[in-house]
Protein backbone atom coordinates (compact mmCIF):
# COMPACT_ATOMS: atom_id res chain seq x y z
CA UNK A 1 0.00 0.00 0.00
CA UNK A 2 1.61 3.03 -1.08
CA UNK A 3 0.45 6.78 -0.14
CA UNK A 4 0.43 9.26 -3.01
CA UNK A 5 3.38 11.25 -2.13
CA UNK A 6 3.01 14.83 -1.83
CA UNK A 7 4.93 17.37 -3.98
CA UNK A 8 7.06 19.11 -1.45
CA UNK A 9 8.00 22.67 -2.88
CA UNK A 10 9.87 24.36 -0.35
CA UNK A 11 11.04 27.75 -0.96
CA UNK A 12 14.89 29.22 0.09
CA UNK A 13 16.48 32.62 -0.07
CA UNK A 14 19.58 32.63 -1.97
CA UNK A 15 22.27 35.39 -1.90
CA UNK A 16 25.15 35.85 -4.10
CA UNK A 17 28.09 38.08 -3.21
CA UNK A 18 31.42 39.97 -4.98
CA UNK A 19 31.28 38.13 -9.12
CA UNK A 20 28.87 35.74 -8.24
CA UNK A 21 26.27 38.60 -7.47
CA UNK A 22 27.19 40.63 -10.40
CA UNK A 23 27.39 37.18 -13.10
CA UNK A 24 23.94 36.57 -11.99
CA UNK A 25 22.94 40.05 -11.98
CA UNK A 26 20.74 40.43 -8.46
CA UNK A 27 22.14 40.17 -4.77
CA UNK A 28 19.45 37.73 -3.79
CA UNK A 29 15.93 36.24 -4.55
CA UNK A 30 13.60 33.61 -3.27
CA UNK A 31 13.28 30.22 -5.30
CA UNK A 32 11.16 27.29 -5.18
CA UNK A 33 13.71 24.30 -4.68
CA UNK A 34 12.46 21.47 -6.87
CA UNK A 35 12.11 17.87 -5.59
CA UNK A 36 15.68 15.67 -6.67
CA UNK A 37 18.03 19.04 -5.46
CA UNK A 38 20.12 17.34 -2.11
CA UNK A 39 23.24 19.21 -1.68
CA UNK A 40 24.64 22.36 -2.56
CA UNK A 41 26.58 21.32 -5.52
CA UNK A 42 23.22 19.66 -7.00
CA UNK A 43 21.56 23.15 -6.08
CA UNK A 44 24.63 24.98 -8.12
CA UNK A 45 24.27 22.49 -11.22
CA UNK A 46 20.47 23.24 -11.22
CA UNK A 47 21.10 27.09 -11.19
CA UNK A 48 24.04 26.74 -13.83
CA UNK A 49 20.78 25.93 -16.08
CA UNK A 50 18.34 28.71 -15.15
CA UNK A 51 20.02 31.31 -17.70
CA UNK A 52 22.99 32.28 -19.56
CA UNK A 53 23.67 34.91 -16.29
CA UNK A 54 23.40 31.99 -14.27
CA UNK A 55 25.18 29.38 -16.46
CA UNK A 56 28.47 32.01 -16.33
CA UNK A 57 28.39 32.57 -12.64
CA UNK A 58 28.15 28.83 -11.72
CA UNK A 59 30.70 27.91 -14.89
CA UNK A 60 33.43 26.96 -12.75
CA UNK A 61 31.55 25.57 -9.25
CA UNK A 62 34.86 24.42 -8.04
CA UNK A 63 36.31 27.70 -6.89
CA UNK A 64 32.87 29.20 -5.48
CA UNK A 65 32.20 28.66 -1.85
CA UNK A 66 28.86 28.32 -0.25
CA UNK A 67 27.42 29.18 3.25
CA UNK A 68 24.05 27.45 4.58
CA UNK A 69 22.31 29.65 7.33
CA UNK A 70 25.61 32.01 7.76
CA UNK A 71 27.77 29.07 8.00
CA UNK A 72 30.54 27.77 5.83
CA UNK A 73 29.41 24.23 4.17
CA UNK A 74 31.56 21.72 1.56
CA UNK A 75 29.31 20.95 -1.92
CA UNK A 76 28.43 17.89 -0.55
CA UNK A 77 26.30 19.64 2.36
CA UNK A 78 22.57 18.47 2.12
CA UNK A 79 20.77 21.31 2.21
CA UNK A 80 17.53 20.18 3.86
CA UNK A 81 16.04 22.52 6.46
CA UNK A 82 18.22 25.50 4.81
CA UNK A 83 16.59 29.11 4.79
CA UNK A 84 19.16 30.86 3.33
CA UNK A 85 21.91 29.93 0.72
CA UNK A 86 24.76 32.03 0.13
CA UNK A 87 27.11 32.11 -3.00
CA UNK A 88 30.67 33.39 -3.23
CA UNK A 89 34.21 33.55 -4.24
CA UNK A 90 36.99 32.71 -2.02
CA UNK A 91 37.32 35.41 0.72
CA UNK A 92 39.75 38.16 0.59
CA UNK A 93 39.27 39.52 3.37
CA UNK A 94 41.95 40.68 6.35
CA UNK B 1 37.04 37.84 29.09
CA UNK B 2 35.93 40.96 26.93
CA UNK B 3 35.31 40.87 23.40
CA UNK B 4 34.60 43.68 21.02
CA UNK B 5 33.84 43.19 17.63
CA UNK B 6 32.74 45.61 15.24
CA UNK B 7 32.05 45.49 10.87
CA UNK B 8 32.38 49.63 9.82
CA UNK B 9 32.40 52.02 7.31
CA UNK B 10 34.46 54.51 9.13
CA UNK B 11 38.20 54.88 10.22
CA UNK B 12 38.99 53.19 13.34
CA UNK B 13 41.21 54.26 16.34
CA UNK B 14 43.76 51.73 17.44
CA UNK B 15 44.88 54.01 20.54
CA UNK B 16 41.40 54.32 21.45
CA UNK B 17 40.37 51.21 21.28
CA UNK B 18 43.64 49.68 22.62
CA UNK B 19 42.90 51.94 26.09
CA UNK B 20 38.98 50.69 26.02
CA UNK B 21 40.96 47.41 26.39
CA UNK B 22 43.77 48.06 29.18
CA UNK B 23 42.32 50.73 30.98
CA UNK B 24 42.44 50.42 34.93
CA UNK B 25 43.27 47.04 34.59
CA UNK B 26 46.75 45.55 36.04
CA UNK B 27 46.78 42.01 34.86
CA UNK B 28 47.36 42.77 31.02
CA UNK B 29 51.16 42.47 30.31
CA UNK B 30 51.49 42.16 27.31
CA UNK B 31 49.08 43.60 23.83
CA UNK B 32 49.44 42.94 20.39
CA UNK B 33 48.00 44.99 18.15
CA UNK B 34 47.68 44.33 14.32
CA UNK B 35 46.80 46.93 11.64
CA UNK B 36 45.99 46.35 8.24
CA UNK B 37 46.54 48.90 5.67
CA UNK B 38 45.27 49.38 1.86
CA UNK B 39 47.95 49.61 0.44
CA UNK B 40 48.80 51.61 -3.24
CA UNK B 41 49.62 49.25 -5.43
CA UNK B 42 48.45 45.15 -6.42
CA UNK B 43 50.98 43.25 -7.33
CA UNK B 44 52.83 46.05 -9.09
CA UNK B 45 50.10 47.98 -10.34
CA UNK B 46 48.82 51.02 -8.41
CA UNK B 47 45.04 51.66 -7.93
CA UNK B 48 42.88 54.04 -6.44
CA UNK B 49 40.76 52.45 -3.90
CA UNK B 50 39.65 48.89 -2.62
CA UNK B 51 35.98 48.70 -2.37
CA UNK B 52 35.14 45.82 0.23
CA UNK B 53 31.94 43.82 0.51
CA UNK B 54 30.91 41.71 3.43
CA UNK B 55 28.23 38.86 4.10
CA UNK B 56 26.32 40.93 7.17
CA UNK B 57 25.06 38.89 9.94
CA UNK B 58 27.24 35.94 8.65
CA UNK B 59 30.75 38.01 9.25
CA UNK B 60 29.78 39.11 12.59
CA UNK B 61 28.75 34.99 13.40
CA UNK B 62 32.41 33.92 11.47
CA UNK B 63 34.82 36.56 13.49
CA UNK B 64 33.04 35.33 16.94
CA UNK B 65 33.43 31.88 16.53
CA UNK B 66 37.24 32.45 15.94
CA UNK B 67 37.61 35.05 19.19
CA UNK B 68 35.79 31.92 20.69
CA UNK B 69 38.12 29.53 19.08
CA UNK B 70 41.58 31.82 20.04
CA UNK B 71 40.23 32.40 23.55
CA UNK B 72 40.10 28.50 24.30
CA UNK B 73 43.15 28.05 23.23
CA UNK B 74 45.71 31.03 24.84
CA UNK B 75 45.22 32.48 27.91
CA UNK B 76 43.20 36.11 26.84
CA UNK B 77 42.76 38.85 28.63
CA UNK B 78 40.62 40.82 26.27
CA UNK B 79 40.25 40.60 22.36
CA UNK B 80 38.93 43.38 19.61
CA UNK B 81 38.25 42.32 16.14
CA UNK B 82 37.39 45.49 13.80
CA UNK B 83 36.85 45.36 9.93
CA UNK B 84 36.04 47.62 7.81
CA UNK B 85 34.01 47.69 4.83
CA UNK B 86 32.96 50.38 1.95
CA UNK B 87 35.45 52.43 -0.48
CA UNK B 88 38.76 52.40 1.40
CA UNK B 89 41.70 54.69 -0.29
CA UNK B 90 45.60 53.78 -0.14
CA UNK B 91 46.79 54.20 3.33
CA UNK B 92 43.89 54.00 5.18
CA UNK B 93 43.39 51.06 7.66
CA UNK B 94 41.01 48.28 6.92
CA UNK B 95 41.26 45.86 10.10
CA UNK B 96 42.52 45.76 13.46
CA UNK B 97 42.89 43.00 15.90
CA UNK B 98 44.26 43.71 19.26
CA UNK B 99 45.03 40.55 21.65
CA UNK B 100 45.80 40.98 25.46
CA UNK B 101 47.17 38.66 27.59
CA UNK B 102 49.42 38.63 30.97
CA UNK B 103 52.34 37.08 28.76
CA UNK B 104 53.22 38.30 24.94
CA UNK B 105 53.38 34.83 23.61
CA UNK B 106 49.71 33.89 23.97
CA UNK B 107 49.04 37.95 22.83
CA UNK B 108 50.98 37.10 19.47
CA UNK B 109 49.67 33.91 18.81
CA UNK B 110 46.17 34.32 19.11
CA UNK B 111 46.83 38.25 17.13
CA UNK B 112 48.22 36.21 14.21
CA UNK B 113 45.78 33.16 14.44
CA UNK B 114 42.68 35.52 14.41
CA UNK B 115 44.38 37.40 10.74
CA UNK B 116 44.87 34.30 9.23
CA UNK B 117 41.75 33.39 10.02
CA UNK B 118 40.23 36.59 8.71
CA UNK B 119 42.25 36.43 5.52
CA UNK B 120 40.44 33.16 4.46
CA UNK B 121 37.20 32.50 6.36
CA UNK B 122 35.70 35.57 7.30
CA UNK B 123 32.82 36.21 4.23
CA UNK B 124 34.85 39.72 2.66
CA UNK B 125 35.92 40.27 -1.05
CA UNK B 126 37.92 43.22 -1.90
CA UNK B 127 37.19 44.81 -5.46
CA UNK B 128 39.88 47.06 -6.72
CA UNK B 129 39.55 50.39 -8.49
CA UNK B 130 42.38 51.12 -10.54
CA UNK B 131 42.76 53.32 -13.73
CA UNK B 132 38.49 53.52 -14.31
CA UNK B 133 38.35 49.68 -13.94
CA UNK B 134 37.48 47.58 -11.53
CA UNK B 135 38.97 43.69 -10.91
CA UNK B 136 38.25 41.39 -7.78
CA UNK B 137 40.90 40.37 -5.68
CA UNK B 138 41.82 36.82 -5.77
CA UNK B 139 42.44 34.55 -3.02
CA UNK B 140 45.92 33.73 -2.27
CA UNK B 141 46.43 29.85 -1.80
CA UNK B 142 49.46 31.28 0.80
CA UNK B 143 46.14 32.63 3.32
CA UNK B 144 44.77 28.86 2.86
CA UNK B 145 48.14 27.44 4.06
CA UNK B 146 47.89 30.18 6.50
CA UNK B 147 45.17 28.90 7.99
CA UNK B 148 45.34 25.43 7.94
CA UNK B 149 49.13 25.31 10.36
CA UNK B 150 46.84 26.00 13.17
CA UNK B 151 44.55 22.91 12.85
CA UNK B 152 46.94 20.64 13.51
CA UNK B 153 48.85 22.94 16.20
CA UNK B 154 48.53 21.89 19.76
CA UNK B 155 47.04 25.00 22.12
CA UNK B 156 50.06 27.09 22.84
CA UNK B 157 49.16 26.90 26.66
CA UNK B 158 51.25 24.71 27.11
CA UNK B 159 54.57 26.19 25.29
CA UNK B 160 56.90 28.55 26.99
CA UNK B 161 55.00 31.21 28.49
CA UNK C 1 64.83 50.63 5.91
CA UNK C 2 64.38 52.91 8.80
CA UNK C 3 64.46 51.98 12.28
CA UNK C 4 63.99 53.98 15.61
CA UNK C 5 65.67 52.60 18.46
CA UNK C 6 65.35 54.74 21.90
CA UNK C 7 65.83 53.89 25.23
CA UNK C 8 64.05 56.81 27.86
CA UNK C 9 62.75 57.67 30.86
CA UNK C 10 59.52 58.74 29.75
CA UNK C 11 56.15 56.77 28.69
CA UNK C 12 55.45 57.00 25.17
CA UNK C 13 53.04 57.23 22.79
CA UNK C 14 52.22 54.32 20.66
CA UNK C 15 49.80 55.75 17.97
CA UNK C 16 52.01 59.11 17.65
CA UNK C 17 55.04 56.31 17.01
CA UNK C 18 52.94 54.28 14.39
CA UNK C 19 51.92 57.54 12.78
CA UNK C 20 56.04 58.40 12.11
CA UNK C 21 56.16 55.09 10.79
CA UNK C 22 53.53 54.89 8.44
CA UNK C 23 52.23 58.48 7.65
CA UNK C 24 52.68 59.56 3.89
CA UNK C 25 53.39 55.82 2.94
CA UNK C 26 51.08 53.25 0.50
CA UNK C 27 53.93 50.60 0.11
CA UNK C 28 53.14 48.77 4.27
CA UNK C 29 50.10 46.79 4.47
CA UNK C 30 50.54 45.71 8.17
CA UNK C 31 51.86 47.48 11.23
CA UNK C 32 52.28 44.29 14.05
CA UNK C 33 52.50 46.72 17.65
CA UNK C 34 53.63 45.11 20.79
CA UNK C 35 53.10 46.74 23.70
CA UNK C 36 54.74 45.10 27.41
CA UNK C 37 52.88 46.70 30.12
CA UNK C 38 53.72 46.77 34.27
CA UNK C 39 51.46 44.31 36.03
CA UNK C 40 50.31 45.04 38.92
CA UNK C 41 51.14 41.55 40.46
CA UNK C 42 54.17 39.66 40.18
CA UNK C 43 54.48 35.71 40.71
CA UNK C 44 50.55 36.63 42.17
CA UNK C 45 52.22 39.20 44.98
CA UNK C 46 51.12 42.24 44.36
CA UNK C 47 53.55 45.04 43.43
CA UNK C 48 53.98 49.01 43.90
CA UNK C 49 56.51 49.63 41.03
CA UNK C 50 59.18 48.28 38.80
CA UNK C 51 62.53 49.96 38.52
CA UNK C 52 64.30 49.05 35.35
CA UNK C 53 67.82 49.32 35.26
CA UNK C 54 69.98 49.27 32.58
CA UNK C 55 73.54 49.19 30.47
CA UNK C 56 73.76 52.60 28.76
CA UNK C 57 75.84 51.95 25.35
CA UNK C 58 75.19 48.78 25.51
CA UNK C 59 71.65 48.42 25.35
CA UNK C 60 71.44 50.54 22.44
CA UNK C 61 73.96 48.51 20.67
CA UNK C 62 72.44 45.15 21.07
CA UNK C 63 68.70 46.20 20.13
CA UNK C 64 70.36 48.00 16.95
CA UNK C 65 72.01 44.53 16.18
CA UNK C 66 68.90 42.83 16.62
CA UNK C 67 67.04 45.23 14.59
CA UNK C 68 69.75 44.56 11.41
CA UNK C 69 68.92 40.88 12.36
CA UNK C 70 65.35 41.38 11.80
CA UNK C 71 65.84 43.78 8.74
CA UNK C 72 67.99 40.57 7.14
CA UNK C 73 65.29 37.72 8.08
CA UNK C 74 62.49 39.25 7.05
CA UNK C 75 61.23 42.33 4.48
CA UNK C 76 60.58 45.05 6.92
CA UNK C 77 59.67 48.26 6.00
CA UNK C 78 59.58 50.17 9.45
CA UNK C 79 60.84 48.85 12.40
CA UNK C 80 60.54 50.94 16.07
CA UNK C 81 61.67 49.88 19.58
CA UNK C 82 61.53 52.25 22.57
CA UNK C 83 62.84 50.73 25.82
CA UNK C 84 62.15 52.45 28.73
CA UNK C 85 64.30 52.79 32.16
CA UNK C 86 63.65 54.26 35.56
CA UNK C 87 60.53 53.66 38.06
CA UNK C 88 57.53 52.55 36.00
CA UNK C 89 54.22 51.66 37.77
CA UNK C 90 51.51 49.34 36.98
CA UNK C 91 49.77 49.88 34.01
CA UNK C 92 52.12 51.60 32.76
CA UNK C 93 53.43 50.90 29.31
CA UNK C 94 57.76 49.32 29.47
CA UNK C 95 58.55 48.48 26.09
CA UNK C 96 57.14 49.08 22.47
CA UNK C 97 57.75 47.12 19.49
CA UNK C 98 56.44 48.00 15.62
CA UNK C 99 57.21 46.21 12.62
CA UNK C 100 55.72 47.33 9.01
CA UNK C 101 55.92 44.95 6.35
CA UNK C 102 54.28 44.56 2.90
CA UNK C 103 52.53 41.98 4.65
CA UNK C 104 51.62 40.26 7.38
CA UNK C 105 53.72 37.40 8.41
CA UNK C 106 56.89 39.64 8.49
CA UNK C 107 55.58 42.06 10.44
CA UNK C 108 54.48 39.41 13.37
CA UNK C 109 57.51 37.30 12.78
CA UNK C 110 59.81 40.38 13.31
CA UNK C 111 58.10 42.08 16.47
CA UNK C 112 57.79 38.81 17.96
CA UNK C 113 61.80 37.91 16.91
CA UNK C 114 62.78 41.41 18.67
CA UNK C 115 60.62 40.72 21.80
CA UNK C 116 61.93 37.15 22.48
CA UNK C 117 65.74 39.25 22.21
CA UNK C 118 64.96 41.53 24.24
CA UNK C 119 63.68 39.67 27.17
CA UNK C 120 66.66 37.54 27.19
CA UNK C 121 69.43 39.56 25.52
CA UNK C 122 68.97 43.22 25.95
CA UNK C 123 70.84 44.60 29.14
CA UNK C 124 68.16 45.19 31.38
CA UNK C 125 67.07 44.59 34.71
CA UNK C 126 63.70 44.41 36.59
CA UNK C 127 63.61 45.40 40.22
CA UNK C 128 60.45 44.90 41.80
CA UNK C 129 59.29 47.40 44.84
CA UNK C 130 56.46 45.40 47.09
CA UNK C 131 55.66 46.47 50.67
CA UNK C 132 58.42 48.54 51.05
CA UNK C 133 61.18 45.85 50.28
CA UNK C 134 62.88 45.52 47.09
CA UNK C 135 64.23 42.26 44.73
CA UNK C 136 65.41 41.36 41.64
CA UNK C 137 63.12 39.77 39.15
CA UNK C 138 65.07 36.49 38.03
CA UNK C 139 65.65 35.92 34.57
CA UNK C 140 63.16 33.27 33.04
CA UNK C 141 64.16 29.86 31.48
CA UNK C 142 61.07 29.96 29.58
CA UNK C 143 62.82 33.17 27.86
CA UNK C 144 65.74 31.69 27.06
CA UNK C 145 64.10 28.45 25.34
CA UNK C 146 61.71 31.27 23.73
CA UNK C 147 65.15 32.80 21.98
CA UNK C 148 66.46 29.83 20.94
CA UNK C 149 63.77 28.46 18.76
CA UNK C 150 65.14 31.68 16.48
CA UNK C 151 68.70 30.48 16.18
CA UNK C 152 67.49 27.05 14.15
CA UNK C 153 64.83 28.14 12.06
CA UNK C 154 65.20 29.45 8.62
CA UNK C 155 64.27 33.08 7.02
CA UNK C 156 60.74 33.13 7.18
CA UNK C 157 60.83 35.08 3.79
CA UNK C 158 60.16 31.61 2.28
CA UNK C 159 56.82 30.89 4.08
CA UNK C 160 53.71 32.10 3.02
CA UNK C 161 53.42 35.61 2.30
CA UNK D 1 119.49 34.24 24.14
CA UNK D 2 116.17 35.06 26.11
CA UNK D 3 114.84 39.02 26.98
CA UNK D 4 113.74 39.97 30.15
CA UNK D 5 110.14 39.45 30.21
CA UNK D 6 108.75 43.13 31.03
CA UNK D 7 106.06 43.26 33.44
CA UNK D 8 102.63 44.09 31.75
CA UNK D 9 100.05 46.08 34.03
CA UNK D 10 97.13 46.80 31.79
CA UNK D 11 94.11 48.80 33.13
CA UNK D 12 90.73 47.77 32.42
CA UNK D 13 87.67 49.26 33.40
CA UNK D 14 84.87 47.39 35.22
CA UNK D 15 80.92 47.80 35.56
CA UNK D 16 78.67 45.88 37.62
CA UNK D 17 74.70 45.78 37.36
CA UNK D 18 71.72 45.27 39.47
CA UNK D 19 72.62 42.88 42.47
CA UNK D 20 75.99 42.56 41.46
CA UNK D 21 76.53 45.97 41.19
CA UNK D 22 74.76 45.90 45.14
CA UNK D 23 76.99 43.41 46.18
CA UNK D 24 80.13 44.43 45.28
CA UNK D 25 78.90 47.74 46.37
CA UNK D 26 80.05 50.39 43.64
CA UNK D 27 78.98 50.51 39.97
CA UNK D 28 82.44 50.65 38.64
CA UNK D 29 85.78 50.75 38.86
CA UNK D 30 88.95 50.76 36.85
CA UNK D 31 91.71 47.55 37.81
CA UNK D 32 95.21 46.99 36.76
CA UNK D 33 94.98 43.82 35.30
CA UNK D 34 97.69 40.93 37.26
CA UNK D 35 99.70 38.65 34.82
CA UNK D 36 98.09 35.17 34.42
CA UNK D 37 94.30 36.61 33.90
CA UNK D 38 93.21 35.18 30.21
CA UNK D 39 89.71 34.59 30.41
CA UNK D 40 86.76 36.09 31.79
CA UNK D 41 86.43 33.18 34.10
CA UNK D 42 89.85 33.87 35.30
CA UNK D 43 88.90 37.74 35.84
CA UNK D 44 85.86 36.18 37.97
CA UNK D 45 87.81 33.96 39.94
CA UNK D 46 90.17 36.48 40.59
CA UNK D 47 87.76 39.12 41.61
CA UNK D 48 86.01 36.68 44.09
CA UNK D 49 88.96 36.70 46.38
CA UNK D 50 89.21 40.29 46.44
CA UNK D 51 87.10 40.80 49.52
CA UNK D 52 83.93 39.55 50.94
CA UNK D 53 81.58 42.14 49.15
CA UNK D 54 83.31 40.44 45.59
CA UNK D 55 83.29 37.43 47.51
CA UNK D 56 80.11 37.68 47.85
CA UNK D 57 78.88 38.80 44.21
CA UNK D 58 80.46 36.39 42.81
CA UNK D 59 79.86 33.48 44.93
CA UNK D 60 78.14 31.67 42.08
CA UNK D 61 80.05 32.50 39.00
CA UNK D 62 78.08 30.76 36.75
CA UNK D 63 75.07 32.75 36.88
CA UNK D 64 76.50 35.75 36.00
CA UNK D 65 76.73 37.02 32.74
CA UNK D 66 79.65 39.24 30.95
CA UNK D 67 80.11 41.58 28.20
CA UNK D 68 83.45 43.05 26.84
CA UNK D 69 83.32 46.20 25.17
CA UNK D 70 79.44 46.02 25.00
CA UNK D 71 79.00 42.70 23.37
CA UNK D 72 78.28 39.50 25.48
CA UNK D 73 80.74 36.51 25.89
CA UNK D 74 80.86 33.34 27.66
CA UNK D 75 83.40 32.90 30.19
CA UNK D 76 86.22 30.96 28.18
CA UNK D 77 86.50 34.67 26.11
CA UNK D 78 89.41 36.21 25.88
CA UNK D 79 89.86 39.74 27.74
CA UNK D 80 93.11 40.51 26.28
CA UNK D 81 92.72 44.11 24.39
CA UNK D 82 89.37 44.58 26.63
CA UNK D 83 88.62 48.39 27.52
CA UNK D 84 85.22 47.90 29.41
CA UNK D 85 84.25 44.55 30.79
CA UNK D 86 80.68 44.38 32.88
CA UNK D 87 79.46 41.68 35.03
CA UNK D 88 75.98 41.42 35.46
CA UNK D 89 73.21 38.95 36.08
CA UNK D 90 70.64 37.09 33.29
CA UNK D 91 68.80 39.73 32.20
CA UNK D 92 65.04 40.57 32.92
CA UNK D 93 64.47 43.48 30.05
CA UNK D 94 61.22 43.37 27.47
Amino acid sequence: MTEPKTQQVKSVKLIYFAWVRERVGKPQEDIDLPAGIATVGDLMAWLAKRGDEYAYAFENPKIIRAAIDRAHVRPDATIAGAREIAFFPPMTGG
Amino acid sequence: MPATIRLQREPFDAAAETAVLTGGRTDIGAVVAFTGICRGAEDGAPIAALTLEHYPGMAEAEIARHVEEAQSRWALLGVTVIHRYGRITPGEPIVLVLAASSHRHDAFAAAEFLMDYLKARAPFWKQVEAAGSRSWVEAKQSDDSATERWQDAKPRRDAAE
